[in-house]
């Protein structure tokens, strides 16, 4: 079978396949003859020449966290597609960094801020937590209020580049 | 001693007080919010008894439903481990008037304590080194008339405070209008008393604390310090003891661990407390910042290097038992350093990171302990400290506890969430931290513009992804013989697999 | 220090000596027979060479083949634990001459200490106190004529032993050509070596050893006394340090501590190994056994009471570092305790037990410590020693050291095989125990009748089994939302289950 | 679902079916509500009233192995047959308490031996094993030889009472 994961903006394709008792798993032109050892609770053990690598894998919707060595990576699953950044010029949105209550919101739509100001408190886990500008700009639409209680990555307000 | 004891927490402190009352045979029975049904805490006690919704104000600082909840199970005591309900002196009053033993200090010692300025004034008169300071009575004005004749750089801080919410350093005048109302806020929703007070602030401060024990027969010994400098927005991440500034200055140790006894003297502290200093490390000096009533977060250190079980020692007090021991017998061996494990963001300011954990594994070493509330399945929610672990390693010396509390960092396993795990271990090898030379500023100053590091992708990670994928696709070319090493699993499929048995 | 470490050994030992180089930054190569090719060991390791089949002789006894998997894997040292060819002399001669450092003692040393006789000779030349005793020279009547001189009971054992293999306690002069036959096969089998001697019985025998430590540079050390009277077969069960015999009697522990030096120097001894003394509990005499020249099964209580790493200490000795400390600084702090986990059945003459390891969950709590190498599915076969663990138990007081690893025990899970878990819990509690009247005998003397517990079945248990044969079913009814806690687990079964959710 | 269960001689039946969120169980004349916590890795949590249990399994054959607090029982699946006692009088095989290797076997075909007298001895983990009498007897067939490997409960000879 083959396996596409996406890492760090780059694509892999990964083709594995049953081989007696061991499997055969290529990346790129690079051929891996792989023992599995072990396969319980999360953790994945296999042998792969003299060396038995032990890697902790959980699934959270498209995306694989895996643990190997005291390292970590994210891998998505998601059929590959190139990413876009958010719109040069114009405006774009300000997003919350967690899950969080609005607590206050601290400029009008159309108000003009600087760099560094603060725009918005999120309460969350009993910490305030400021958004602030990440450049100067005008707000061009408010997104939140007032007790609303936001995720993460749900966008606050946009804010357009001067 | 009691046979059954509610504890009024959750979380890590939750199982580690459980884990000490199996020690000494007694019962235990927890109260739960709906977020912590299935929590480890809930598993590992004796009982569990909802008390309400995940917000804290309809659970874990209800004390009305504590105590229905201690009646109803017939609980002779009651813990209150520290934060929620810790340090409120009307919770204590409540409990006592219940019939049941409050484990801790007296309420009167609590409310002593609780108000800072009180506090202040009460170990000033027993002769213990205060910061010059500002009780925070009146308007803005009189704020910033005491700020100008304090001098800048100052703290703005909560009088009912701790844990560093409320609190503020303000460094120029102009600054402090927006101090005071931020700090105001955060008193006023953490502790519903938004009084504040000013104090002068130390640039290379050392924050060092020291652990007492008093009895109900008038005994009292300290079991000397813990170092708590290394702070992220004003909170402890890594812990030690001994001090590494201390360890040269045994005459500075003892002079302070006299004064945090005069200190809870003053008040007629009895059970576990711990008297907060600042130091001066350019001058020695230190001076009382606050006493905490109540079990601290960071005990294991002083756990590790005096064999004293704290725990067990507030029970055995709370119980009227004597303190088993005299000052004489008590020693501070070895080297041991804490870290508090977190689902934060340590590139993003410190921001809390939640989400279920997919998969935690804890280390296991020699002379490693793990504390932790949490394991795989479980989820870190917006309701509660985000506190995975603590981590302890103890050594003979400071360098070796650091290599081996590294070791046991880089083999922690936790998915799903962002932790500060590399962060910890950045902060480990910092050559400052290294050489024990750790001030309250050393995160803001050395780690400002750190980033997680990103690590080139291996094939191996490849292989594995790709391997647990073909695993959970349940190709037909899988099915061997079914696991030998696991012939019985419920939750297991049906094509379980095992090569090369 | 050397930059990779070649592990000569298998189980819990392999794994504890991994852990030592993960703090030390040395990299690891485990060699393992086919048995072990999925262990944990194997599986912590940077490196794993397999080096034959399951019977030692064809795997961890093949001096060659270690030797040349050292030599391929780029190790600059090898460590040969205990048991197996750790006190080889000629094993540690081959790993000096193929140009690797041996992690213990010189070839010379092992050998003057590897034969009981000469090991006798040398200490007892040094000072050192030794039991009455014939070396084993002759015929059966020979040994008959020196047994009726020494007087019975006596001791029957292998001039090349160690670990009690080809010992017997003989009480009747009938008796003695029996036990010499069967000693002498047992001998042939274990060591290639069937020599044996004769010695005096004591019968209220404490088994007390003395840790010591020496560099190449002159230096030694010792690290106080462990004693081991709780046996079981002439194997060591339970281990503590401070022994309780010599808490009282601080000039014995002195004098002891100062014989096993003695004893070491009288070989030019380096590095690790321990001195160990019978001594007689009625008049206070203390008698040289034998030195095992080699890291101890039960060297974790020591290294709890001193902080002092062993394994990295031998580490450090190998690669020709000074000993980082002196006498003085040394200290004995504290009270541990270990007991040792064996698959066996107390009430069926200790008989291994072997089989799958259908779950095993270790204890966590704070100052236990777990060294084990197996884990859930792995084997206790008929090829290795049956111990699945070590749990280790350290506090302030001896009372508190046996409710922590009385709780520990408790709470450990091992299904699959007969454990002693609930014999070590009542040898726990046993009132002599508790006193610390701890003889060579107690464990015959007072549970020779010994029967597990067989508690009446409660409906609990009777729920769990039909919850999990329930779940096994996959009936339809359960198929609820996809655990949350676990959305990723490649061998989750696809109708995974959370009710409560 | 009804699972019949035997411990110790005795037979349990129990029944267990899903009610809303959670399962009700009947053992004999008693019911029960169980809430199931969580169940991963050979653990099994449960609810039950204000208690919330841990229990730990593995089954091997038709044996369930169960730890629940410090007590461990052992639950056998097996259809429920009465178990035979080796015939009273006559003559009973006497087996191996273990896998392991016949080093000697000490006795003959027609010898009368003594109660608690050595008959074999075998070898295993390395230590040596001695088969005894158990009451006095005569060997009636000898049932392994030097060198045999033998199973845990492998008859090894046959010893008739006098």
């Amino acid at each position: 079978m083959e396996f596409r994961f996406e890492h760090a903006q780059s694509l892999y394709s990964v083709k594995a396949e049953r081989d007696g008792e061991s499997f055969r798993v290529r990346i790129g032109e690079r051929v891996y003859l792989v023992e599995l050892v072990r396969a319980a609770g999360g953790e994945l053990v296999f042998r792969l020449g003299d060396q038995v690598l032990t890697a902790h894998i959980g699934r959270a919707g498209e995306t694989l966290h895996l643990a190997l060595g005291a390292q970590q990576f994210k891998l998505s699953l998601a059929k590959p597609s190139v990413r876009r950044k958010s719109a040069e010029g114009g405006s774009a949105s300000l997003s919350a960094s967690m899950h969080g209550q609005v607590v206050r919101v601290l400029v009008e739509e159309g108000e003009v801020v600087r760099r560094g100001q603060p725009l918005v408190l999120l309460e969350a886990m009993k910490m305030e937590i400021r958004v602030t500008a990440p450049h100067d700009g005008r707000v061009v639409r408010l997104l939140c209020s007032v007790g609303e209680v936001v995720q993460r990555a749900q966008p606050l307000l946009e804010l357009a580049e001067l | 001693m009691f046979e059954r004891l509610l504890i009024a927490n959750r979380g890590e402190i939750a199982v580690r007080i459980i884990r000490a009352c199996r020690e000494l045979g007694i019962q235990t029975v927890v109260v739960y919010s709906e977020a912590d049904a299935d929590s480890l805490a809930v598993q590992l006690a004796d009982r569990a008894v909802l008390i309400g919704s995940p917000p804290p104000s309809d659970s874990y600082l209800r004390a009305d439903r504590i105590i229905e909840a201690a009646r109803q199970t017939g609980c002779q005591a009651v813990h209150p481990a520290f934060g929620f309900l810790s340090e409120n002196a009307a919770f204590a009053q409540m409990v006592r008037e219940a019939g049941l033993i409050f484990v801790g200090p007296s309420p009167e010692a609590i409310q002593a304590m609780g108000l800072k300025t009180e506090a202040l004034a009460r170990v000033r008169a027993a002769g213990v080194p205060t910061l010059p300071s500002y009780d925070g009575q009146g308007l803005l004005e009189d704020f910033q008339r005491a700020a100008d004749a304090l001098g800048y750089p100052l703290l703005v801080k909560a009088a009912a405070g701790g844990g560093g919410k409320g609190m503020r350093v303000v460094r120029d005048p102009a600054e402090l209008p927006a101090a005071l109302e931020a700090s105001a806020r955060e008193a006023g929703k953490a502790f519903a008393d938004n009084r504040l007070f000013l104090e002068r602030y130390i640039e290379a401060a050392r924050h060092i604390e020291v652990q007492i024990l008093a009895d109900q027969h008038g005994n009292m010994v300290h079991l000397f310090e813990r170092e708590c400098s290394i702070q992220r927005r004003h909170q402890k991440i890594i812990e030690e003891s001994p001090s590494p500034y201390l360890i040269e200055r045994p005459q500075l140790r003892e002079a302070m661990c006299q004064a945090a006894l005069r200190a809870a003297q003053s008040v007629g502290y009895t059970n576990a407390g711990t008297v907060e200093f600042i130091v001066d490390a350019h001058t020695g000096e230190f001076f009382f910042l606050e006493m905490n009533t109540r079990l601290q977060v960071e005990h294991p250190v002083t756990e590790a290097v005096t064999d004293v079980d704290l725990v067990q020692l507030q029970l055995r007090i709370a119980a009227g038992e004597p303190l088993p021991f005299r000052q004489a017998d008590l020693y501070q061996r070895g080297h041991a350093i804490e870290c508090r494990i977190y689902a934060e963001d340590p590139s993003e300011h410190f921001l809390p990171s939640t989400g279920d954990l997919l998969c935690v594994v804890p280390p296991s070493a020699p002379h490693i302990r793990v504390d932790s509330g949490v394991r795989t399945g479980d989820a870190i929610t917006i309701h509660y400290d985000p506190m995975i672990a603590k981590l302890i390693a103890h050594a003979r010396t400071r360098p070796e506890a650091i290599r081996r509390l590294d070791a046991a960092l880089a083999a922690y396993v936790i998915l799903g969430v962002t932790t500060n795990i590399p962060f910890l271990r950045d902060v480990l090898a910092q050559p400052d931290f290294q050489r024990g030379e750790t001030t309250t500023t050393l995160i803001e100053r050395a780690f400002a513009a750190w980033q997680p590091p990103n690590p080139p992708l291996p094939d191996s990670a490849l292989i594995a992804a790709a391997l647990s994928q073909l695993l959970q696709s349940g190709a037909p070319a899988l099915n061997a013989a079914p696991a030998e090493s696991d012939p019985f699993s419920p939750w297991a499929r049906p094509d379980a697999f095992r090569v090369g048995a």
